[in-house]
Parts: structure tokens; C-alpha cells; sequence
């Protein structure tokens, strides 16, 4: 059975799944109740719910995101939501030394199911301080697992695997994806792996959470074109699926990464490092990567749209790297 | 902390219509702003000034040149009262290139070196370190100055609020603390955000004297700034100033504002800073209805003229942008 | 808020011997921890607890087995009187498989599962939201129990202290707050960290009940914390005990203790936790010399029998430790 | 003229240095004076430039990396220690959305000319919590300049060039640095670009920081084998100075990267992604990269020695590089 339904309605239903099922969830952080969360994601849930599994916070990142550790190790369920990324940054100490460590130099003894959700992205001409893209920080960090739900379908089922998970899970939900309307699958599929959303043989074009749909409007001008490319969702950034990359590598040879993240040190540069690592003699061609250009985010539409990924632009590193260009 | 206000500043009609100026001027802008979001030529987030003039205007009138200022995202009011060209503050919300902070910023980050307008911060909390290490520059150069810190009631429960406050008190520096208390941060009303509501109390905790000021009364304000002003002076250290207020409009042009009553958003306006000036004003016959309308029209004046500046400026090209990344100059890379 | 203590536990031959034990516990054990770091056994940081040993032994006796303790890097005396074995302690001190953390953790980071031992923390402020954490979902599961929170003096200066007392104040949480006031953060004196250095007197700002106490005195600590369990318990909320105390030995073993003098910690070192409980059981006949000097005899024979159990046992060996970031389970990649 | 001395004692000259020069600079942070620094780098300062130049700081990362760009704002060239990277985690939201972003976002009126100076990485048995290297992190960060000064020769002269920058520098000192003994080049090289540590035609072994030593003496031990392995020192994170290793590339044809950093999402991974995109054509072998294990770093010293990069790590990789594995 599907229906269509936004990206949005689909992390709500999720949530609303998680609280109805299991007595030891409950969400917390800044908004989530009264407002109905800055993205409007948990409207509703409050009333439903009520005041104790859905708590809104007080301006405390590191405070509540700690409590979130702190009540998971007391044996419950959090689900706290830090409104976005940029604000992330106040609460790094307790995610990278606490939820991310606790597992390993315990000696195993405690375990940390926390998950942790935030809005990511830019292309709401936010400005330079809400526009941040972190994703591949978190992913850096071991202890840590941190995936993106890039369709409706995803949005809707990984939150109960992060749920299911005894270790800290960092989900991303990227600002342009809320409004996005699409099928969704309520059965929920495997994912546990990269997923190929669009089959293709001369290049593969690899990408992630918010700019999965510019990498599938790019797969769609270059077919028009007669190239066929393949789309690989990664859907983890942490644990990475290298193993569904060099399959698809070992077909094409050639790969485009696209990746919202700054350049220099982003998520696709540790996908190219694998990538080199383990199919260095597939590849016919340099390694590509559409990230955003290295500059705080500005907030003119033309200036952001600027400096982010495009489709336009995905197209044309695809062209380069398969010799078009 | 009890208020023992200093000799009171006569209020001739030069200084109340400098005042009423100042609150329209916020006011009409930020009207205009909001009817330019409708229009989607301001994008982003907006967050509307509008119920709070008064302590801008108030506070930021009793200091001089020489003062910082540091404040948030609700920063237009500041920004116009600091004497940021209305022209360059509309331009800026526009993004382009002649705005306050060459469009880059936007609505959220306001700046002007010249004014000592040191933004324009997004991050709830995010301005005060940085306000207590301009007092410490002004302190270490031995200038005399303050800095002062503009922030929201929701900001307290963060712990760059407590940090920067025992620094500040601590080390002595110059810093004005004014948290703007209108009562909610985003959706959530302050009693549920801290478990000490009388913000000005956790003054106390770091020995910073602190007082309660009711920020719908621009003369309570100013006096209340004057008098912190020459503490600060007098001692060295910081002050703490908590201003009563209420935002009338949503919190950005996104909220749908599920938490509060239309009801309790009326009573306020009832009270607010502007119709309870022009009723003290008319009161004492001190302006006339027709110099308030005058004044109006100047202002709208001036705001239509920001905004005609704003639709004719350029739009920064994106490789300018592109280049300004880093400030030019030593011998690194 | 005065100190109306409890009625007194009548202090029989039996307590009086366990509270010695267990000072004496901490005390030789840390002064082994002393040697084996200069036979390098040891490594890494060490932080002494000799000279606060009144606190973790008066705190955590009158704590239940369904209570939850955080800790920070100066815990091996926590730990100790927790009753996480000499011989797991010791074995984690050397790195050994059989330490209550496997070996990996080290002198910072002890923890134990089966005591509600939850560390161990190195980022000072850190362990704090964690207890809030701990204590929420006691609540929430309905279980009675209170999560104690150690912390030193210098952390009170941290974002996290702020915004963790003031969360447990506002969800009124049953965490008990424990502020190990031993005048210094590593080499800087307390008054040169905040300009509150009455440090209960922060609590005041989160409208936390809150004492201090005479930290040297075993008596006076497990009094002040049977009071602050029953107030935590009856009312709810949290409680927060300063207590006063002193380091003897250097911050860590790479501390040349340049910031205070000798004839400082001489003069605290008179005022000991250890010489003064002795000399008030020996004034009041309570225990004779000879059950000090047999005492002191069992717990150098424990703690030597620690150190052979830490010498004997093994090394984890790489690839177990290497698998084991991730606890098994779910559906997850 | 040359003498030895010490990584700590150079550090300490440079900020002698400073302090006695430019009447703007001040040093601030924890336990930078009456404690003598935690590494004891700033022992003596106090004394000779008295309370108000060599600053104590309360436990308050986030307030005074923040009051260092305030004052740097107001005119100050201030030095700020945080004693270990491990805790810049609270101050990461002042470091990258008011250090990084103020020049940018304020159209380019303002200049935050703050040096940030923290002590790196592991090896000292410091358990997981003490031992991060998250240089990485700060290098993604546009706005940031990072630099690591790897020799004697480098502290002693990086923080002068630091000071004359008006952006925000980051300096990352190793803490297995600061007892070595090296010979100490009074006057000032050219820092401005990475630096060939040792010239060779084989491979290019590329590090930084604290990994320096190690891939130096694999260089030697490679020697022996009748490897010549050339070394480049980064020096610099951001910018990175890819020209220096393409040009090295060109000759080698070979690379191993050396980086304490966990490997995913590491400095490595980066410096990878640029090699393929600029020297793909030249890359005779996979690039390697010999990083830290992802595990969270464990005390014992032989499980400790087993995650970080070591000598004998660099020299198989090298090897297997060389097809000599
Ligand atoms: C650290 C951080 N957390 C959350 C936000 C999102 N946010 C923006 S404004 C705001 C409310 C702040 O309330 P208050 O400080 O009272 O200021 P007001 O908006 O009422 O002027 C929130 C939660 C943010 N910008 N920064
Ligand atoms: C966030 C952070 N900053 C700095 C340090 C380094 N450090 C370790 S202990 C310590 C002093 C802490 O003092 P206090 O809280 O009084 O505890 P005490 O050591 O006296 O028991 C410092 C500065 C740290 N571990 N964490
Ligand atoms: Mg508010
Ligand atoms: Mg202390």
C-alpha cells in the first residue's frame, strides 16, 4: 500500500509511531511542544501526548542534549531534537565526549540509545549562521552513527531503527526536504545499506540526504543526453556502505560526489579517500565533487544559489567527468 | 536592587519628539518590513521589533559614540536608532549590495564598524562572550566606554549567559547587560524556561548589580540606561538592566503562534511603548496631534526613500563575494 | 538556608570504624597510586582525592544501592566507597582487563553498571547533564531514587553548571548536587574563578535549596547529605551541598604546585579529614588505638592485595578492544 | 645562527616575543599564569608581564574564546590557549559562528585578528576524552586559517606570523611536540607553504603536526630498504598548499598520507580528494592513508600504540604503496 504524503507528516508519523508504541520514548528539546517545533514536525504531538514524553526545553543545548544521554543510560528512549544544526556546536562536548564515548571506555558496560535529531542544510536564504551542513563532523566520530533520511519513505522508518539501536544515532533531516511531497512506502524497506534510487551504467553519481533530489533531476537532464547515470543514496554517513559504491564503481568507472558540506574536509572527500582505497584501478577518471564553495552562506537568493549545489552544476561535473565537458 | 533614579532629564519637546521619532521610525519600518515579506522581497527570517521600541530607542539614545553595541536577530530597532542609515538597513534586507553588511547578512546581521555596531548575532546567546571582549578591549586601551548587550530573556538559560557574566563581573569590565523580556523565547513562555523567572536575580549570582525596568516607558528606560551608564563608569563593572516588554508579532514570519492567546497579545498592545508615549505627550500637552502626524509623515517619508534606495541598488556579483572570505593582509597563506 | 540537621545517628563503635575504613580505603590506595605512577605502572593523569576523603566516605554512606553516582577524573575515592572492588579499581589504574572499565578507561574513567557507578568524567561541567539525564528517568519510570553529581569548585564557572541547575530546578529532578570546594581548579584559586566565590549561593539563582558544609568533617557531610536525600525526596527537587575541603597533593602528578604555598597546605593538612576523625574518636574513647592500627592493617593488606591482582592479570588484546566501539544490536547498519 | 631547544621552550619564546613587542597582544586562558600553563608553556610569563597581559580564565571556554574575539573586534591581538583541543568542543559555536563567519557576514567591516592556540592529540595515555586531534574540523570551517608548526624551528616563528594575520589563526601544538630538542633557526623561514621535510623520488609521504617524527624515521628505516621516500610537512591546514604536493606527485607518482586523526573524515581524506581531482593522471598506486584506528583512544600504552599512526605503520604502508608489501 502507498499514499503520498510530505517529508514532514512522515518524520510526524514516525514520531507519533515511537511515542504510541514504546513507554520509554519521549521527545525533547527547543519547541517541540507548545510551538509545534520550528519546522512545524512534532504539531500535534504535545496534545496527543502531553507534557512529559513531549517536553520542550529550555535554550540549553548542552543541558538537554546531556540529559538526553544522561536518560538513556537510565534506560529510556530520548528522542531529542536540536532545532538545527548550527546549533549543534553548543552541544558538541557532550555528543563527541559523552554519547560518542561512554559505549567503548566503559568497557562496554553502558550503552547510549539516544537518538538525536536536527534540521540541516541551507536554501532558505538563512544566512550564514543557519545555514551549516555538519553532517560529516559527526560522521568523523566513532561512537557515533549518523544517517539521512533522503526521501519521505526514509523519513518515515529510520527513525525506529535509530530507535531499535543501543548506540547514539544522529539524524539528519535537511530544511528542503519538509515541504517535499511524495509515495510513501509504509512497509518499511532494508535500510541498513546504500540504496541505488536510479540505475545506470556510465557514471555514478553519489550523494545524500538534501541533495538527493539535485542529484536525481541531474540524473534526468544527463539522460536526456544519453548518459545514464546511476544515483546512490548513501543514506548512512556513518557506518559507511563503501561496498554498494564499489559495486556500482566497477560498473561505470567513473563517480560524481555530491555533498552540501563545504569542500575541503567534506563528506565527499572521505567517500573519494574509499573510494581510492578500495577501487582505485576501476576508476577512468577523476573523482568529482559538487559541494558547496567555500564561503560563510549569504543570504541574497542569487548568492546562495550561488555558492550551493545546483543541478546545473551536478550536470556539468557529470559531463566533465565522463569527457563532455 | 532599588531604583534610586538620578535626576531626572527635563522633557522638553525636542527631546520627546526626538524620542516618539526614534519608536515611530522602528515601528514603520518594521511595518514596511513585513509588508515587503508578504511581497518576497525580504526572504529568510524576520523577526519583528514591533511592542519593544522603546528600549532601543530608550537605551541606546543615553549612550554615546563611543559605546559598543551588541545585539541579536531582532536588531533592526538597534540598528536604526544607532543611526544606521535607513537606506543601507532596508537595503540589507533586501541582500543587496549596498545594505549595512553588503547584503550578506540580511535581516539577522546588522553591522557597522563606523557606529560601532557590532552586529547582528543569530545564535541565541552567541553575542555575549564577544560583548565582553570588546569591554575588555576598551578597558585594556583605556578607553572609556561600554558595551552594551543586547539579548532576549530565553538567552539566560544558556550557559554562554552565565559564563559571560562571571567574566564580565569578575574581571570588572564595562558591560551593559540588557535583557529584553518580553516573556517568550520562540513558543516557550519564560516560566518554562528557567526556573528563576525574576531574570535580573540571577544578576545576583555573579555580585552584578541589577534592576527591573519596565521597557514599555521609554523615559523609565532612559533613566534606567543613565543611571547604569554612570555605574559602570563610577565602579568599572558590569550592569545588569532587565526590561519588561511583550512582542506583538509572531516570533518570525513563520510562527503560527499556537502558544499564546490573541487575547493576552491585545492587553499588551493596549499598553504599548508608542500609544503610551503619545498619551503621556497629549496628556501633558506637550505635542500637539499635529506635530505626531508631522513627525509620521517624516517618517514614513524616510522609510519609503529606504525603500525606493533598496530597490535601486545592485546586487553584490557573486565572485566579490566569493573573494572576501578572508581579510587581505600578513605574510601567511 | 540554615543548617537544621536531622536527628543525629547515634555514632556507635561499628559506624565509626566503617567511616575510618573507609577514609583509610582512599587514603592508602591513593598513596599506592603514588608510588606505582613513579614505577610507571601507572600512566597518564592521576588525580589525587587525599585530604577529601571525608566527602565521597560521608556522601556516598548515606546514599542507597538504588541511587545513581557521577563523578569526575578525581573518583577513585567514589569508586572505593561505592564498593567497586580494590582489586577492579587497582586493575583499571594499570590499564588491565579485568579494571571496571576493561582496562580502557583508566584513573578518569572508572564505572560500574551494577552500582549505578556512571563515571568517571574528564571534561570538567561535563558529568552534569548526564545526572540531570539519570535523574529524569528515574522520574519518569516512577523508580525513588536520586542521582548524586560530583563536581570541584571550578566547574561551577562552566555553561553546563548553569544550564544543568537550572533544568533540574526547573523539571525538578531528584539530583543531588555535589560541589567538592577545594579551593582550587588546578593551579587557580577560587576567587580568581568567580566573582561569587560563596559557591551555594549560585544555587540560590535556580531557587535550589542549597548548604555548605564542613567537608572535613565525616559527620557533618553524611548528616548534611541524609537531609538533602529526605528534602530531594519529599519534595522532588534537586538539593546542592557546598562542600569545604582541601587538596593535599598536587592537581595531577605533572602539577610543580608553583600557585599555593607550603605552609597552605600544611595548615589544611592539620585539619584533615583523617586526623580529625581520629582524634575525635580517641577523645571520646570510641575506638581505641589498637582497632586504628588493625584498621589500617586491613586495608594495606586490601589494597596490597589489589595491586598483586592488578600486576597478575592480563592485557586486553587489541582486536577485542577494537570491535567493541559499538554495542551489538538492532537493525542498524 | 642556530641553537637547540626545546618545542616548549620555542612556543614560549614566540609568546615572550609577542608580548614584548606589540602592546596589543595579551595571552589568555587556563592556568596560562599562576599554574604555568598545563604543558608549562607559559611558565615565567606572569611574572614578567604582570596579571593583566597573562590572563587566568575561569573554567569558561565558550566566554573566553568569546571575549578573545570581542577584543580582538575592539582592537586587541589576543592570544587565547585552550589547553587541549578536548575542550574547544564548548567553544566550537564561538569559534565558528563568530570567529569564522564576522568578516564575511559583515560584508567585510570587520576582522577578528585572534590567535587560538590548543594543544593536540594523543599519546600520552590520556584515555578518550584527552586524546582528540580535530584539526580536521576546524579546517572545513571557511573564515579559519589552521596551521600546525611540526619542528622547533616553526613554533618558535608560526605565532608571530599568526599575530600579523588579521583573520582568525588556529594553532595546533602536538603534545609529544613539547619535549623535543631540535636545533632552532632563529630567523624566520618562509612559512607560508607546506615544506619538504626530506627530498626523495619514490613516494611522497605527506603529514603534518604531531606525525611529522614518525613519518621522518620511516623515511630512514625506508632508506635502509633502498626506498627513497620524500616528506612534506602541510604546515598548514587551511589554505592547504596542494601545489607543493602536486608538484611532488609529479615525481613520486606514489602517496601515503600520515594523520593522527581517526580515518574517516580525517585531514587525509581531504588531502586525498584534492590529489585525485589535481594529480589523478600522475597516481601510479592507490594513495594510502595511515590514520588512527576509529575507536575511541584507550589508556593502556599497548592498546594505545596499536590505534595511533606509528613508524612502522607509515613504512608498510609505504611498502605496499611500492608494490614491495
Ligand atoms: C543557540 C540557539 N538555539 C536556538 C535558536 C532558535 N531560536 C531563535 S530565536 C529563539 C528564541 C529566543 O528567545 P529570546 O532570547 O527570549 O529572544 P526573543 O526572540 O524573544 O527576542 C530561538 C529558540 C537559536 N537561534 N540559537
Ligand atoms: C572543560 C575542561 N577544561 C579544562 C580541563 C582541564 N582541567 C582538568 S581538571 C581542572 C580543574 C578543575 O577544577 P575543579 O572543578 O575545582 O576540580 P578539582 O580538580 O579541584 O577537583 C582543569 C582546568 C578539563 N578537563 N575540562
Ligand atoms: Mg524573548
Ligand atoms: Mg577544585
Amino acid at each position: 500500500m502507498s499514499r503520498t504524503c510530505t517529508y514532514r507528516e512522515a518524520v510526524r508519523m514516525a514520531l507519533r509511531d515511537a511515542l504510541g508504541t514504546d513507554p520509554r520514548v519521549f521527545l525533547m528539546g527547543e519547541d517541540v511542544g507548545r510551538y509545534g517545533g520550528a519546522y512545524a514536525v512534532s504539531r500535534g504531538l504535545l496534545a496527543e501526548f502531553g507534557p512529559e514524553r513531549v517536553r520542550d526545553t529550555p535554550l540549553s543545548e548542552s543541558a538537554f542534549v546531556g540529559a538526553g544521554i544522561g536518560a538513556a543510560l537510565g534506560g529510556m528512549r530520548p528522542i531529542v531534537e536540536i532545532m538545527t544544526v548550527n546549533f549543534s556546536l553548543l552541544a558538541m562536548d557532550q555528543i563527541v565526549n559523552s554519547a560518542a564515548l561512554l559505549h567503548h571506555m566503559s568497557g562496554g558496560q553502558f550503552a547510549v540509545p539516544l537518538v538525536l535529531r536536527m534540521a540541516t542544510g541551507a536554501g532558505k536564504q538563512l544566512a550564514a549562521q543557519h545555514s551549516h551542513s555538519l553532517e560529516n563532523w559527526f560522521a568523523h566520530v566513532p561512537g557515533l552513527k549518523v544517517a539521512c533520511p533522503a526521501t519521505v519513505t526514509d523519513a518515515r522508518h529510520l527513525l525506529g531503527l535509530a530507535l531499535e539501536d543501543p548506540n547514539p544515532v544522529l539524524l539528519f533531516e535537511h530544511v528542503m526536504l519538509y515541504n517535499r511531497e511524495e509515495v510513501l512506502v509504509e512497509e518499511a524497506p532494508d535500510l541498513k545499506s546504500a540504496v541505488v534510487r536510479r540505475e545506470g551504467k556510465d557514471v555514478s553519481i553519489v550523494t545524500y540526504g538534501g541533495s538527493l533530489p539535485k542529484a536525481s533531476e541531474a540524473a534526468e537532464v544527463l539522460s536526456s543526453e544519453g548518459i545514464d547515470a546511476e544515483v546512490i543514496d548513501l543514506r548512512w554517513l556513518r557506518p559507511l556502505d563503501v561496498d554498494t559504491l564499489v559495486r556500482s564503481v566497477a560498473k561505470t568507472h567513473r563517480v560524481v560526489l555530491v555533498d552540501e558540506g563545504w569542500k575541503a574536509g567534506s563528506m565527499a572527500a572521505e567517500i573519494c579517500a574509499q573510494l581510492v582505497e578500495r577501487a582505485f584501478f576501476e576508476l577512468d577518471a577523476p573523482i568529482r565533487r559538487v559541494c558547496t564553495d567555500e564561503v560563510p552562506i549569504p543570504y541574497p537568493a542569487h548568492l546562495e544559489q550561488a555558492v550551493l549545489p545546483s543541478t546545473a552544476k551536478v550536470v556539468g561535473a557529470t559531463r566533465e567527468v565522463l569527457g563532455r565537458g | 536592587m532599588s531604583a534610586t533614579v538620578l535626576p531626572e532629564m527635563e522633557l522638553t519637546q525636542a527631546r520627546a519628539e526626538a524620542l516618539l521619532r526614534q519608536m515611530l521610525r522602528i515601528r514603520r519600518f518594521e511595518e514596511k518590513c513585513a509588508e515587503l515579506y508578504s511581497a518576497t522581497k525580504i526572504r529568510g527570517f524576520l523577526h519583528l521589533y514591533i511592542g519593544q521600541e522603546a528600549i532601543a530607542a530608550g537605551v541606546i539614545g543615553a549612550l554615546g559614540p563611543e559605546d559598543a553595541i551588541v545585539a541579536t536577530y531582532r536588531e533592526h530597532g538597534h540598528a536604526l536608532v544607532r543611526g544606521i542609515p535607513a537606506r543601507t538597513v532596508m537595503a540589507e534586507m533586501y541582500g543587496k549590495r549596498t545594505g549595512c553588511s553588503r547584503g550578506r547578512g540580511g535581516s539577522m546581521h546588522l553591522f557597522d564598524a563606523e557606529r560601532r555596531f557590532f552586529g547582528g548575532h543569530a545564535i541565541v546567546g552567541g553575542g555575549l562572550p564577544l560583548a565582553s571582549g570588546l569591554a575588555l578591549a576598551d578597558r585594556l586601551k583605556g578607553r572609556k566606554a561600554v558595551t552594551a548587550c543586547f539579548f532576549g530573556e530565553g538567552a539566560a538559560a544558556e550557559g554562554e549567559f552565565h559564563e559571560t557574566l562571571n567574566l564580565s563581573a569578575l574581571w570588572k569590565l564595562p558591560v551593559l547587560f540588557l535583557c529584553e523580556n518580553n516573556l517568550y523565547g520562540m513558543g516557550t513562555a519564560l516560566d518554562r524556561a528557567t526556573s528563576e523567572p525574576n531574570i535580573h536575580r540571577h544578576a545576583a549570582a555573579y555580585r552584578i548589580p541589577a534592576q527591573t525596568v519596565d521597557g514599555m516607558d521609554i523615559l523609565a528606560v532612559e533613566a534606567a540606561t543613565r543611571k547604569a551608564r554612570a555605574h559602570i563608569e563610577s565602579q568599572g563593572g558590569p550592569y545588569f538592566l532587565e526590561l519588561s516588554t511583550y512582542r506583538f508579532r509572531a516570533h518570525s514570519m513563520f510562527d503560527p503562534e499556537l502558544y499564546r492567546d490573541r487575547s493576552e497579545v491585545e492587553s499588551w498592545k493596549a499598553k504599548g511603548p508608542i500609544v503610551r508615549f503619545k498619551s503621556l505627550i497629549s496628556e501633558s500637552g506637550l505635542l500637539g496631534e499635529s506635530v505626531v502626524r508631522r513627525l509620521d509623515a517624516e517618517v514614513c517619508a524616510e522609510i519609503e526613500d529606504a525603500v525606493i534606495y533598496a530597490e535601486s541598488s545592485e546586487w553584490e556579483p557573486a565572485d566579490e563575494m566569493l573573494a572576501d572570505v578572508y581579510r587581505k593582509g600578513g605574510d601567511s597563506p
